[in-house]
């Protein structure tokens, strides 16, 4: 039992990176792009992780939960790389498929003064 | 709450973490988490500006819960839209406006919006009242606005603003 | 089965790193190129994880830890280079 | 494997003396930093390749890699990024004193 | 012993007569006279047992290895040299005195004249050969001192350094055939060789040595083509010419060649290259001798051609010519130092010494003219004056020497030809200068010099006349003595009688003499003819040439080598890295690969190999994008902590990660004052040839890896994972071994990164960059200078890496990690803070100065080593105790955790400091809001 | 287990530490003194250590207590005490010029120096191949920052290539030093040493490479042509101490040369005995040919007396590559020689350059020139030891080496160049003589450019380095036999094998 929950975990795991990395490929353009790495890969990473947890702690003496820090640590970074990833991309005014809000627009513009919508 | 443990809670945090990365409960590494946890707020308190009152812990537990729950959600649905390709998704810039005012709490919803399916917080306005959303299917801006100031805003201000 | 299961799990993430590797490559502009790096940050980080089960070791734990605390900081730096160009001020 | 590493190797190798043989000092700073990678892979692999047996003394354990180059591997890490630090900073500093970033400190109407 | 004051006397007296110049330039002629004369006291009390036929040797160690002894050795040869030149020595002393213009710094001039003398008197008083060479270079070098003496004219310079040049060359090709022939002979002691002679003309090194020795010989005695640096000394003053020309410098290669003439003399080789040269100076310098304008000129190519006369004397080899020889030495040295005197006397008078204006001076100097009409009438071989004597022995021998010959009858011929032309520049010397008319436009008006300023010349012309008038009382016993020892053996029958019967050698001295009168009648007309050959012949324009030839070449090869350009530079040393390596690869013929089994290659690797290469090609392709190609170095480095990964090695793997992102920080710290992108390069053939030169050293390290891992060895690595547990107390071995079977190396490691961060320090101490108000592409940057999100983030990041940190320093002597890793961690923790939240808040939080914490890292890690000197081990052993405490239980404490603090101490203070340092720099205003 | 043979690397880490410590909070006057002392400890242990040594013994010392070939060793023979004492001389001298101002130029001039030590020192005493890497790279970094003391562009700029060049130089040495271990598996020398000997036959081609690759390592550290361009615009630009102390660092890659060339492939060492001979004696050739061309068309002093270096460093490796006893002792008497007045000349330099105003050492007629005496007095005692006239220590060492080249075959090869390299570096610096004392620029000599004697200047250091000279020359004998003695102990390197590993060589 635990090996076929193992098995489903490591496989969703792989499949949710790969997707992950599929979206970085297939989308049309960076603000898309970002949204397959950052997400898909915080379940594949974590299913890892979780599949990880239940292996060591069936192999070994005791239970194993340090892979719960990766996932905090992931959690807490990932975004931080998301955001500023995509401030970036504002900044750069790259090529979005949607408009961009004009308060980002006119701030950009101003130079940090914000003209309230 | 005072010079000797400026943070409790980070204190009680660091030690938890300790008896993880030792993978071990025995009474040694406990004791080893206990000092560690005292003397590392110790030393960077200083680079705490404000000290981060917890008010509600379990409301910030079941956030917890509700964000893992829909991390979960999202990215099978990510997965969806990626499989589906480029064609069938509809990406949008949201406008959020916040009412959340501490630094901290303004962080840890762009964060949870970050982690959670199909949206990424890509913008802060220089006075931090707009957190400008990017979702990648967006059929409803409006609803998304809603869902997040609900979701995520409410529980988090009621966290750490106590209002 | 749990060997099957590694085994199609290690083609998995090798692709996606396979795929990060050739947004790497490229591009088309600098951002895209960080976030490849960041993701194959997290990839590897997979590939860790996964090493770790296949070998039944714990010693690769400790890498994985640091590339999820440590890996987002060249991102950071990078793209704070895009956005202001001196990362320290 | 033995000879995919060695192509990286060479690669890596071939990669950094290209870019050492570019004039700019920007270049042959990250022409250092492949050979360093080069050269690591080298003294590492120096200790032949074994897969799944870490140098890490266990009761189950039935082999291990050879534990020395390793070490020596990390020595030259860290030689290498202390060097790589100072060959950029003096390039820098270079850069201001010359106003070239030419490693011969030739402007470029010189060139 | 007293030899050795007559040689150290002058030598360490010159010091003392440049002292004395502080107190008045009579002080120092006095000191140096003195001096001099102690010379010849300690000389003198050895007289008697020379005369007695002794040989007097003195012996003191030196290098015995290389045979170099300070032996020192008098016989009648250097006896009669070492006279000669104490005598003129002090004459000239005398003479300079007066000679030497007020303004002048006689102390100077004194010091380089006795150290001079002390020189010369070595060469002649020396036992061992090297040792002689060793005075010989003094020589060499003295006399550039005493040509350069008045160094503001150019010639002075240009004189005194080719004189240098050229007998410092003849003194090195000296050096290299004495080394020969001490080989030949097997000691350098001059006793011993000069008994081997037969020995050494039958040794096939022969040869060799003697065209080296005569060389040395030929460009100290200013023979043909040697010759031309004699007369550009003359721009010395005449004192230095009266002693250098006359009796000492150019005397030496004479006195060589005696020296060795028992050794080297005989052979068809000798007489051919010996007597061809003596011949040849002869007759050359006595013919560009007449046409010389110039007083001193004139003199100087006299030197020349008499030099070539003795010479030729030598190469004959019969004991007569020898002797001969022996007392032309003589003769010249009296007759021509009188000469120089009196040419000196003139030119100090007149103010000139250009014979086309000094005309009709014996209405003005008398005296001075007789002195010089008797020293020029030896000098042309009048009877009744010594050079008569001499000059009718030369001719005696020559004939003698041709009658077996064919063509005999030409030597001789020469040789009067030779004679008439030295009547005829004597008489040239004596008739234009003091009779032919009245002097044209003389700078001064002449009359007689100081009466003191004449005695040198007049004892040096009563030499003559005695030696000329009673040679058998005068100079017989010191010549048989100097013959005999330059002969060793029984010197042939002779009679210095002036008159020995109306024989062929009268003949040619009075066909010698009449001719000469006519040639000098005959003069306008040839000085036209030599006007025009002149320019043609003067091997002195040529030797200026070659060496500016040769200046020109030294520069253009050093340039060739050398542009000054790095990427040279790394060329040469990366093309004889390939050339040398493959060399001695190829050069066993051992075959490429071994006989190891290989592991098999899996999809995945092989995928990831692909990626690996397609990525390095990437950033080749890249990197003139500066910034892209760092990002694509960084993903690099991820995929080389991959393999670490793969192959076993987590802690590389850890080390390769950390180390990465601090690069990557680094890089962009200096980036972003850098320019951003590489300008075009020039040249496609440029590129194509780095990537050949790439490609081939790419492809060596390749082969030399795979031939490494295909063959089995058998590493001495099983000691440490047999040790690292029960002996090293740790798990992990990679990090025992780095802080305990080989910490040292550790240790110098942690000095390096400290050095580095010191020396960024110093380098970036201070600086401060205007840094670019636009990016890349002409945007202003954006106004957010610490976004709030990452600024709250990083600083909750803080306390977690730290923990972290602790975590992995103190596990690492059990499993990966270790305080290089951990104090990375920390560094990259902490430069997150500067990162995300500024420079002015983080420094309000830490104190910015790191130097404290390196240098307390490595005091710790050296204390540690050295507390176990303390319990009597070796530097560096490590001890460690299992401790029980109550409740924590089981805990190991290990030394060697000391060492890894100290090392994680240096490394966050390093780290730290060089990134600060740089972050640090930009120090302009910012627009945009303040975090 | 005498921890002597551990001490002269203790002194000047642990001085270096102190210094860095406490540079912040001490004096000038303080710092100064604690330098100088350290200085002269490690002077004294060197000649305690030479004293222990000289009878033959080789000391070795077990770092951390492992024994060999496991764990790192120090080793300590005639060669390296000699070494040893040679560097500490320099260093006092260096320093003690120092004192006049270099050292406070910048920061951190004191422990820098004292690392430099420390890594010069290390080199000549360490017996593991990896752990001479490491110390290479300690005093290669100590040199860099050693070399842009004080700043300048000049500095800079040769900095930049100095350093470039030398890190190529690690990464080769660092393959070289993979391949060594990957194919023999140990990294002691004296066990790389034994197994080498034993090499089979298929393996040696990759050994032979990695013994080039190392000797490519050393000779461009020791600046043996072609490899020698990145020496003279290094020495030129750096400070005059610096200069000074950094002759020995050509010699310490002539160290390593000497030693690998000796333990490795020496006269017993199997099949691949004599490998370096040929290369070490062609190469010696050349770089003497073409460091005295370059001095010759050099344009400035500094950057002459730098290719006079190279010059002189070709001459200890034809020495070295004759590899006989005598060529040996002769060869590391001309090392000595050369070092000490190498380090005089560049010492001498700089005040004649300071005296120049804005000609500085360029090779051109100047003004007179202040203290033109002395100056010009110790240009021609220092021109006349650098080109190996007689009777000073040039001379003998050149003679040494001439006398024992005769013992080859190649002997009019070797005699031809030397001998005209000779007369090309005397013609140099006859030229270089005659423009900086005696060739006055016309205008100067009216009088309107008086120049100024640096005040309170007297040359010691270089009067120092020269009375060492003089000591070189007066003691010749004693000293070529105490070489005659240390290549004895070199070429046969069985004691090495015997006192690290307690083996005889089979």
């Amino acid at each position: 039992m635990a090996e076929y929950l193992l098995a489903a975990l490591i496989l969703s795991g792989g499949l949710f990176t790969f997707i992950g990395s599929l979206g970085l490929v297939r989308m049309p353009d960076f603000y898309t792009r970002l949204h397959g790495p950052t997400k898909a890969t915080t379940l594949g990473v974590g299913s890892l992780l979780i599949a990880s947890m239940l292996h060591f702690s069936t192999r070994e003496s005791g239970l194993s939960f340090h892979e719960v820090l990766v996932t905090l640590f992931l959690f807490i970074t990932a975004p931080v790389s998301a955001h500023l990833l995509s401030k970036a991309a504002l900044h750069l005014r790259l090529p979005s498929s949607v408009r961009l809000p004009r308060l980002v627009i006119e701030t950009e513009q101003n130079d940090g003064q914000v003209n309230r919508p | 709450m005072n010079r000797w443990l400026p943070h409790p809670f980070l204190s009680l945090l660091l030690a938890f973490i300790w008896v993880l990365l030792a993978n071990s409960l025995s009474p040694g590494q406990i004791a080893l988490g206990v000092l560690l946890g005292w003397l590392i707020p110790l030393f960077t308190s200083r680079f705490w500006p404000e000290r981060t009152i917890i008010h509600h812990p379990l409301t910030l537990l079941g956030f917890v819960l509700i964000v893992c729950g829909d991390i979960l959600i999202a990215n099978v649905q990510v997965a969806w839209l990626i499989i589906r390709g480029p064609r069938h998704i509809r990406p949008a810039f949201v406008v959020v406006p916040l009412d959340l005012r501490s630094e901290i709490g303004i962080s840890l919803l762009a964060n949870t919006i970050s982690l959670t399916p199909g949206t990424v917080s890509s913008w802060l306005s220089p006075d931090r009242r707009f957190l400008v959303v990017q979702g990648l299917d967006v059929p409803d801006p409006e609803a998304l606005v809603a869902v997040i100031k609900r979701r995520y805003e409410t529980p988090l201000r009621k966290v750490f603003e106590s209002c | 089965m749990l060997k099957i299961a590694l085994a199609l799990a290690f083609a998995l993430v090798g692709g996606a790193i396979a795929l990060n590797l050739w947004r790497l490559i490229t591009g088309p502009s600098a951002l895209d190129r960080i976030l490849a790096l960041d993701t194959l940050y997290v990839n590897a980080i997979a590939l860790l994880v996964l090493l770790g089960i296949h070998l039944d070791s714990a010693l690769y734990f400790e890498a994985a830890l640091l590339i999820a605390m440590m890996g987002f900081v060249g991102t950071v730096a990078l793209c704070k280079y895009l956005l202001r160009g001196d990362i320290i001020e | 494997m033995e000879a995919l590493l060695s192509l990286m190797i060479g690669t890596l190798t071939a990669g950094g003396v290209y870019l050492l043989l570019r004039a700019r000092s920007f270049a042959v700073v990250l022409g250092l930093a492949l050979l360093s990678y080069a050269v690591n892979l080298f003294l590492f692999a120096s200790g032949r390749l074994i897969l799944g047996a870490p140098p890490i003394i266990d009761p189950r354990a039935g082999q291990y890699t050879d534990p020395l180059p390793q070490a020596l591997v990390l020595t030259a890490i860290v030689i290498g990024f202390a060097m790589t630090a100072f060959v950029i900073v003096l390039a820098l500093k270079a850069y201001v004193e010359l106003n070239s970033d030419h490693v011969d400190g030739r402007t470029d109407q010189e060139l | 012993m007293s030899l050795l004051f007559t040689i150290l006397l002058p030598l360490f007296g010159a010091p003392t007569a440049f002292w004395a110049s502080r107190f008045g330039r009579i002080k120092s002629a006095w000191t140096a006279g003195i001096i001099t004369s102690g010379a010849v006291l300690c000389l003198v009390t050895e007289i008697p047992s020379v005369a007695a036929g002794q040989t007097l040797l003195w012996h003191l160690e030196w290098v015995p290895m290389l045979g170099v002894d300070l032996d020192l050795r008098l016989d009648g040869l250097g006896l009669l040299f070492a006279l000669l030149i104490l005598a003129i020595g002090l004459l000239v002393i005398l003479y300079a005195r007066y000679y030497l213009p007020e303004r002048d710094d006689l102390g100077r001039f004194y010091a380089y004249l006795l150290f001079f003398m002390g020189a010369m008197l070595g060469i002649v008083l020396s036992e061992n050969l090297i040792l002689m060479l060793v005075f010989w270079e003094l020589t060499s070098l003295s006399s550039f001192l005493l040509i350069s003496y008045s160094y503001r004219k150019r010639e002075s310079r240009q004189g005194a350094r080719m004189a240098l040049a050229i007998t410092g060359m003849g003194g090195l090709a000296l050096l290299g055939g004495i080394l020969l022939l001490g080989e030949v002979a097997g000691s350098h002691q001059l006793s011993a060789v000069l008994v081997r002679g037969e020995a050494v003309r039958a040794d096939p090194l022969y040869i060799p040595l003697l065209i080296l020795i005569l060389l040395g010989v030929f460009t100290k005695s200013a023979q043909c083509p040697f010759h031309f640096w004699l007369p550009r000394a003359m721009v010395a003053p005449t004192p230095v010419s009266a002693y250098l020309h006359s009796a000492t410098m150019v005397k030496a290669g004479i006195f060589l060649l005696a020296r060795l003439f028992p050794v080297l003399s005989g052979t068809t080789a000798w007489t051919w290259l010996v007597m061809g040269a003596g011949l040849v100076t002869l007759l050359f310098g006595a013919w560009i001798a007449l046409f010389k304008h110039d007083l001193k000129g004139l003199l100087a190519y006299s030197t020349i051609s008499h030099l070539g006369l003795i010479t030729l004397l030598l190469g004959m080899g019969t004991p007569l010519a020898a002797v001969a020889a022996v007392f032309h030495v003589f003769n010249h040295a009296t007759f021509k130092a009188s000469l120089f005197m009196a040419a000196g006397i003139i030119d100090h008078e007149c103010g000139t010494r250009d014979m086309r204006r000094i005309n009709g001076l014996w209405r003005f100097m008398p005296y001075t003219g007789t002195l010089a009409m008797v020293a020029a009438a030896s000098m042309a071989g009048v009877p009744l004056f010594n050079g008569f004597l001499s000059k009718e022995m030369f001719f005696a021998e020559t004939a003698n020497f041709a009658t077996g010959l064919d063509h005999g009858w030409l030597l001789p011929l020469l040789v009067v030809i030779a004679g008439a032309l030295a009547v005829a520049y004597s008489l040239r010397f004596i008739h234009d200068v003091f009779f032919n008319g009245t002097p044209v436009d003389l700078p001064r008006m002449p009359h007689e010099p100081p009466f003191w300023m004449k005695v040198p010349a007049a004892v040096l012309v009563g030499a003559c006349l005695l030696v000329g008038i009673v040679p058998e009382v005068t100079v017989d016993p010191i010549l048989r003595l100097a013959a005999g020892s330059v002969l060793q053996g029984p010197l042939p029958e002779f009679d210095l009688g002036i008159w020995h019967g109306f024989e062929l050698p009268v003949v040619m001295s009075l066909t010698a003499l009449l001719a000469g009168v006519f040639l000098y009648a005959l003069r306008r007309r040839l000085f036209r003819l030599a006007a025009r050959l002149e320019r043609r012949i003067d091997a002195g324009i040529l030797y200026e040439r070659s060496l500016a030839e040769l200046r020109l070449f030294a520069a253009w090869i050093t340039r060739r080598l050398d542009g000054s350009s790095l990427q040279q530079r790394l060329l040469f040393l990366l093309l004889a890295a390939l050339a040398l390596g493959t060399w001695g690869f190829v050069g066993a013929s051992a075959p490429l690969l071994g006989s190891r089994i290989l592991m098999p290659i899996d999809g995945m690797s092989l995928m990831i190999t692909a990626g690996f290469i397609l990525v390095i090609l990437t950033t080749l392709g890249l990197q003139k994008q500066r910034f892209t190609a760092l990002i694509v170095v960084g993903a690099l480095g991820l995929l080389v902590s991959l393999v670490f990964v793969k192959f076993s090695a987590p802690d590389l793997a850890l080390t390769q990660l950390v180390v990465e992102i601090v690069t990557i920080v680094l890089l962009l710290l200096a980036l972003y004052f850098l320019p951003q992108q590489s300008p075009d390069e020039p040249g496609r053939v440029r590129v194509g040839r780095d990537a050949l030169v790439a490609c081939a050293f790419g492809l060596g390290t390749g082969l030399l890896s795979m031939s490494i891992l295909t063959r089995p060895f058998t590493p001495i690595s099983g000691y440490f994972l047999d040790n690292s547990l029960p002996k090293g107390g740790g798990a992990n071995v990679v990090n025992v071994i780095l802080v305990d079977f080989r910490g040292f190396d550790t240790l110098g490691e942690i000095t390096v990164l400290a050095l580095a961060a010191l020396a960024i320090h110093a380098l970036l101490k201070g600086l401060r960059l205007p840094g670019l108000t636009r990016d890349n592409e002409g945007r202003p940057w954006n106004w957010d200078l610490h976004p709030v999100i990452m600024a709250v983030l990083s600083r909750l990041l803080l306390p977690l890496a730290l923990l972290v940190a602790v975590f992995i320093l103190l596990r690492g002597h059990n499993a990966p990690g270790g305080g290089f890793i951990a104090g990375l961690i920390s560094a990259v923790a902490l430069i997150l803070q500067y990162l995300s939240n500024g420079v002015t808040w983080t420094h309000q939080r830490l104190s910015g100065n790191m130097l404290p914490p390196i240098g307390a890292g490595l005091l710790l890690a050296s204390l540690t080593g050295l507390a176990s000197l303390w319990f009597g081990h070796p530097f560096l052993t490590s001890a460690f105790i299992h401790v029980h405490w109550p409740i924590v239980g089981d805990f190991e404490l290990v030394s060697a955790m000391l060492f890894d603090l100290g090392v994680y101490l240096v490394v966050v203070g390093a780290t730290l400091l060089i990134l600060i340092q740089l972050g640090g720099m930009h120090r302009a205003t910012h627009p945009g809001k303040r975090g | 287990m005498s921890h002597l043979v551990i001490a002269p690397l203790l002194v000047p880490l642990l001085a270096g530490i102190a210094l860095l410590l406490l540079g912040l909070t001490l004096s000038s006057p303080a710092r100064r003194t604690l330098s100088l002392a350290a200085v002269w400890v490690q002077l004294l242990l060197a000649i305690e250590l030479w004293h222990l040594t000289s009878g033959g013994v080789v000391l070795v010392y077990h770092l951390g207590n492992w024994p060999p070939p496991w764990g790192i060793v120090l080793v300590a023979d005639r060669l390296t005490s000699w070494m040893l004492v040679l560097t500490a001389l320099l260093a006092l001298f260096a320093l003690l010029d120092a004192f006049r101002g270099t050292d406070r130029a910048g920061c951190h001039f004191h422990p820098l120096f004292h690392w430099q030590l420390f890594g010069v020192n290390g080199a000549f005493l360490t017996g593991d191949l990896f752990n001479l890497f490491v110390f290479f790279e300690v005093l290669l970094s100590a040199s860099y920052a050693l070399l842009i003391h004080g700043g300048g562009t000049e500095r800079v700029r040769a900095g930049l290539q100095f350093v470039v060049i030398n890190l190529v130089g690690s990464t080769l040495f660092l393959f070289a030093a993979g391949t060594f271990y990957g194919l023999l598996g140990t990294l002691n020398l004296a066990d790389l040493a034994l197994k080498i000997a034993q090499i089979p036959a298929d393996d040696q081609g990759p050994v032979r490479a990695a013994a080039f690759l190392l000797f490519t390592v050393f000779a461009l550290k020791a600046a043996l042509a072609p490899l020698h361009l990145w020496l003279p615009p290094a020495y030129a630009a750096t400070s005059a101490p610096v200069a000074a102390f950094f002759a020995i660092m050509t010699k310490v890659g002539a160290y390593a040369l000497l030693r690998i060339e000796t333990l490795f492939f020496g006269d017993n060492a199997g099949p691949l005995s004599g490998l370096y001979d040929d290369w070490l004696l062609i190469l010696g050739l050349i770089s003497l040919v073409l460091g005295a061309l370059g001095a010759l068309a050099a344009t400035a002093l500094r950057q002459q007396i730098a290719h006079l270096t190279v010059a002189s460093v070709g001459l200890v490796f034809v020495a070295f590559g004759v590899e006989t006893r005598a060529s040996i002792a002769a060869g590391l008497y001309y090392l000595t020689h050369s070092t000490l007045v190498t380090a005089a000349f560049f010492l001498l330099a700089d005040p004649i350059a300071r005296n120049r105003d804005s000609l500085a050492d360029r090779l051109a007629p100047g003004p007179a020139l202040a203290q033109a005496g002395l100056l010009g007095g110790l240009f021609v005692v220092i021109a006349i030891l650098v080109v190996g006239l007689p009777p000073l220590s040039g001379f003998i060492g050149k003679l040494g080496i001439l006398s024992a080249a005769l013992d080859t075959g190649d002997w009019p090869w070797i005699f031809g160049v030397i001998l005209f390299s000779s007369l090309i570096a005397l013609l140099a610096l006859a030229r270089s003589g005659t423009l900086l004392f005696l060739h006055r620029r016309p205008a100067v000599m009216e009088g309107r450019d008086h120049p100024k004697p640096i005040p309170g200047y007297l040359p010691w250091p270089t009067l120092g380095l020269l009375m060492l000279a003089l000591a070189l020359t007066i003691g010749a004998g004693w000293m070529l036999d105490a070489a005659q003695a240390l290549a004895g102990q070199l070429c046969d390197a069985g004691d090495y094998l015997h006192a690290v590993l307690q083996v005889d060589r089979p």
